[in-house]
């Protein structure tokens, strides 16, 4: 059974240093005000997983958390590089990054495989591309059947996951709605998991029998921080941030003015302050 | 004949080669913008699916990230990551798929990794996402790119997703059926693969635009077809369609910041 | 796109003698009135394929239009054997059947592998279970990372899919909720499908933007059969029939009543039967 | 003390063994009277997941069929059958899962396929359906069988479902990773397996039941635990829960026919 818990709570008892972190959401729903914590409860040694790295593991990496980054698009979307991913690869500013790239298609099943308890996923892939030269966990099996040879990656195990999510009810089933990305996967595919939600209602509510909803026994915390997604967005509630993404980019190309933001918004602020990005519920 | 800018063309030109029945995997920027641009114009019906899961989504204004919020709403339905890239791309469902990058060369293998050494590299680009799987299980790629030497290059740095592999016969070899990059429209002209050695050559230059002008802006030893046709420039309709969609894009962004 | 037919239609243009058939449904939605059609118009030579045949199967069987069946269940939920079924294995009456049996984890994934164009799937399945030596399509594979030697099948891939769904809109796009078993995935796995809904409406309105839908474009064929499951049910319109699943285990017991029973219901009727157990839209 | 059959005793002994905590992957039949029992009486927050999908299911009365409608509408979520096997059988999230069959052997394998030879069956069963799987991804496994000669036998027709093999560290040697077997309920008694060797012996005779009843209806030389208890009779409470479901079950199975 999921417990409820302060995001303080949550990050203290469930992030520790060292681990492989997955903080999914695929342009909605990134879990920023639980990065942001992560970040303020100065977690080191990470192991950082995400399909799409966006602004919030370019915050992590950039304060010194992340040791290793798995990834297949590292980007500000439609406004170019994350200026503290680069320095990192390319100068070891603040520390050296490692990376394990993928492409979106292995990530994807690799995340599937992992909520499905297998080993390994298999799937039509890299074919004629350089990246299994440079990445070591890209290998093949054989159809045992018609001799194709697919692409074989591990599945992704992280030892924690963190999302946010639409809505938990208060015993803690939580309800992904909109672009739900592989966020169920990641949480299934998981040891441990924080989900933070915008609120906690009486009645979860799912709109179809089909919805896409976590039951609580497979989730260890569920807090709830409404505007928790800014400046990603949350269906139906608060639209993406795009100024923000583009703000970002000035800040984020100069190690001082990345700090000076940081301390302000991220080291002397909490979950709190997002209340002020949360919208009404549509 | 009204006036119009080198990306519009670019643009437009892009949009024109897609189909009523075509299902497109639509990357963000350019593509984006000529796949609701062919929707708005002479492709009502087409399927537009972008890689966050939307299917049959038809944005009335352009998307900044490949999961904006308008995607979802306005799609047929949205489904998992794992799902789209499992059942819809490698399925074989799409007939169209769009790819860019920092790199291309003359057989459309494309790089969207790092410039320079892999380990050590000069610059770090945000990689390859999609890429890999979309040159190779897509019907066709049309790639859509700004024409300039540091672009259209001799050799790439890295090779993200294949193109025509060393020409000829590259793709079958490594066991891919599918077409692979079938046309580049670059804000300058048209270019498609020369059937037998499968070397982009330039088949339709944009009205202004010369042959000096390309050769200049191309890394390799471009060549033209036999016959090599002009654009057809921009028409009222288009240009129209294209700015009201690129007025409400910027519209829809503007009030949000 | 798929075009709106009748059913007499749909079934002579895309069923064929010889034809690998998945008629699926996972004790909801079951086609029924499309599986009838299938029956009068006499198609030879099929294989069937589904996880739980039941009843639909058993006439299918029992009238001689099948040469082999792939299958992980088949009995009549709940009540007991598929007496046709039986007959055909131990009698060989109306004539030899030919079987693939598999476990459910197994067609299942064979299912999904299908949809994903993939020639395999790999579980983690069939250990210490006999089917592995009785059927030579169970292989296996080496995982390159760990070892692990996972279960092998080959996807499943029908000529042609028929299910039945809740409902379409006038494009042909087609809404599945409540159990949705398998059947999205036999659709997409198949090079032809077939589906009947309930009813075909102006919008489709999905409850949920996750709902499963199938776009027209993937679909063949799409006919309005109201009742079309019976006597399996749909969610929110007609309940399963429990006492038909019961009263027709004398029926089936017995040659001569099963072939009296299906020239009466089946071969001198027609879809427009079922309109009679079509519930309202609650 | 209430009147009660030995399908009631065996409904109920089998529900206590479940715990408040346990995820549940429920068959049809006999568990699924004892898993929504167990719900009804000691362990409320139960988690029921039936293969058909649906998750957290709370019926108010019984399903014939694994995938009744009334299943659906008391879950909280209902997921495809892919992702049933994959996510949450395969997945490891099951603690007990429940089987049951035609012949069952003194180490727990099970046989729903065939009687006879496989090619040339005497009778033909409906099969495994989930249990191959359900056998050794689940936490645990319990049995509820009616007890009897020619389904309690000496040797299988054919192992659908691994129990514990040829008894001590047979799973083991196969790489499965979970208990298996560890409760056979009957309507005469409570086996368990012993744990070095792994046969099931009985280790609890239902009221009324006696030892050489037990070894009249079991098809091999059946064991006894050195301790034999005498297992609790059904409580009021419980009889009074097991007898209104299963009134219920029957008025809404009756009103529907």
């Amino acid at each position: 059974m999921a417990r409820i818990m302060t995001l303080k709570e949550a990050v203290a008892e469930l992030v520790r240093d060292g681990d492989k972190v997955a903080m999914e959401g695929f342009t909605h729903l990134i879990p920023y005000a639980a990065g942001h914590e992560v970040i303020r409860q100065q977690r080191k040694g990470l192991t950082i997983i995400r399909m799409t790295p966006d602004i919030l593991y370019d915050q992590l990496i950039g304060m010194g958390c992340v040791d290793k980054l798995v990834f297949s698009w590292g980007g500000n979307p439609g406004v170019g590089s994350l200026h503290r991913l680069r320095d990192a690869v390319e100068k070891q500013w603040p520390k050296p990054l490692a990376l394990e790239e993928h492409s979106h298609a292995a990530m994807a099943n690799a995340y599937e495989a992992g909520a499905a308890g297998l080993p390994c996923a298999i799937f039509r892939g890299y074919r004629g591309a350089d990246l299994a030269k440079v990445n070591e966990n890209i290998k093949s099996v054989t159809c045992p059947f018609t001799g194709e040879k697919l692409a074989a990656v591990p599945s992704i195990r992280p030892d924690v996951a963190i999302i946010h999510a639409n809505r938990a009810d208060r015993q803690g089933n939580v309800l992904i709605e909109g672009i739900v990305g592989v966020q169920k996967e990641a949480v299934l595919a998981a040891e441990r998991s924080i989900v933070t939600v915008e609120e906690i209602v009486d009645d979860l509510a799912p709109p179809s029998p089909n919805s896409c909803v976590l039951p609580s026994w497979t989730v260890s915390a569920v807090v709830e921080v409404p505007g928790g997604a800014h400046p990603s967005y949350v269906q139906g509630r608060y639209p993406r941030d795009n100024a923000f993404y583009k703000a970002w980019d000035p800040i984020a190309r100069d190690r001082d003015a990345f700090k000076a933001w940081m301390q302000e918004n991220v080291m002397e602020k909490g979950p709190e302050a997002f209340a002020a990005y949360a919208g009404e519920r549509a | 004949m009204m006036d119009y800018t080198s990306t519009e063309m670019m643009t437009i030109a892009a949009a024109r080669a897609l189909a009523n029945d075509d299902v497109c995997f639509v990357g963000i920027g350019m593509p984006s913008a000529a796949c609701n641009l062919a929707r708005l114009t002479h492709a009502p019906d087409i399927t537009l699916i972008y890689e966050s899961g939307t299917i049959g989504t038809r944005p009335e204004v352009l998307p900044l990230s490949i999961g904006d919020g308008e995607l979802c709403e306005t799609a047929l339905t949205t489904v998992a990551v794992p799902e789209m890239f499992r059942y819809w791309l490698q399925g074989g469902r799409i007939t169209v798929g769009f790819l860019g990058g920092a790199e291309i060369d003359r057989y459309g293998n494309i790089n969207s990794t790092v410039i320079g050494d892999y380990d050590n590299p000069k610059v770090r680009l945000p990689g390859g996402g999609g890429a890999p799987e979309i040159a190779t299980s897509c019907g066709q790629i049309f790639v859509v790119m700004k024409q300039g030497k540091r672009s259209f290059v001799d050799k790439l740095s890295f090779r993200t997703s294949l193109g025509h592999g060393e020409g000829h016969n590259s793709r079958e070899k490594l066991g891919v059926t599918t077409k692979g990059p079938n046309m580049i429209v670059t804000d300058l002209c048209i270019m498609r693969p020369e059937p037998e050695t499968k070397e982009f050559q330039v088949v339709s230059i944009h009205p202004g635009a010369t042959r000096e002008e390309i050769i200049e802006a191309t890394g390799w030893d471009v060549q033209f077809a036999d016959k090599v046709e002009e654009t057809l420039p921009p028409s009222a309709h288009e240009l129209e369609a294209l700015r009201a969609l690129n007025a409400r894009t910027a519209a829809a962004h503007g009030e949000q910041a």
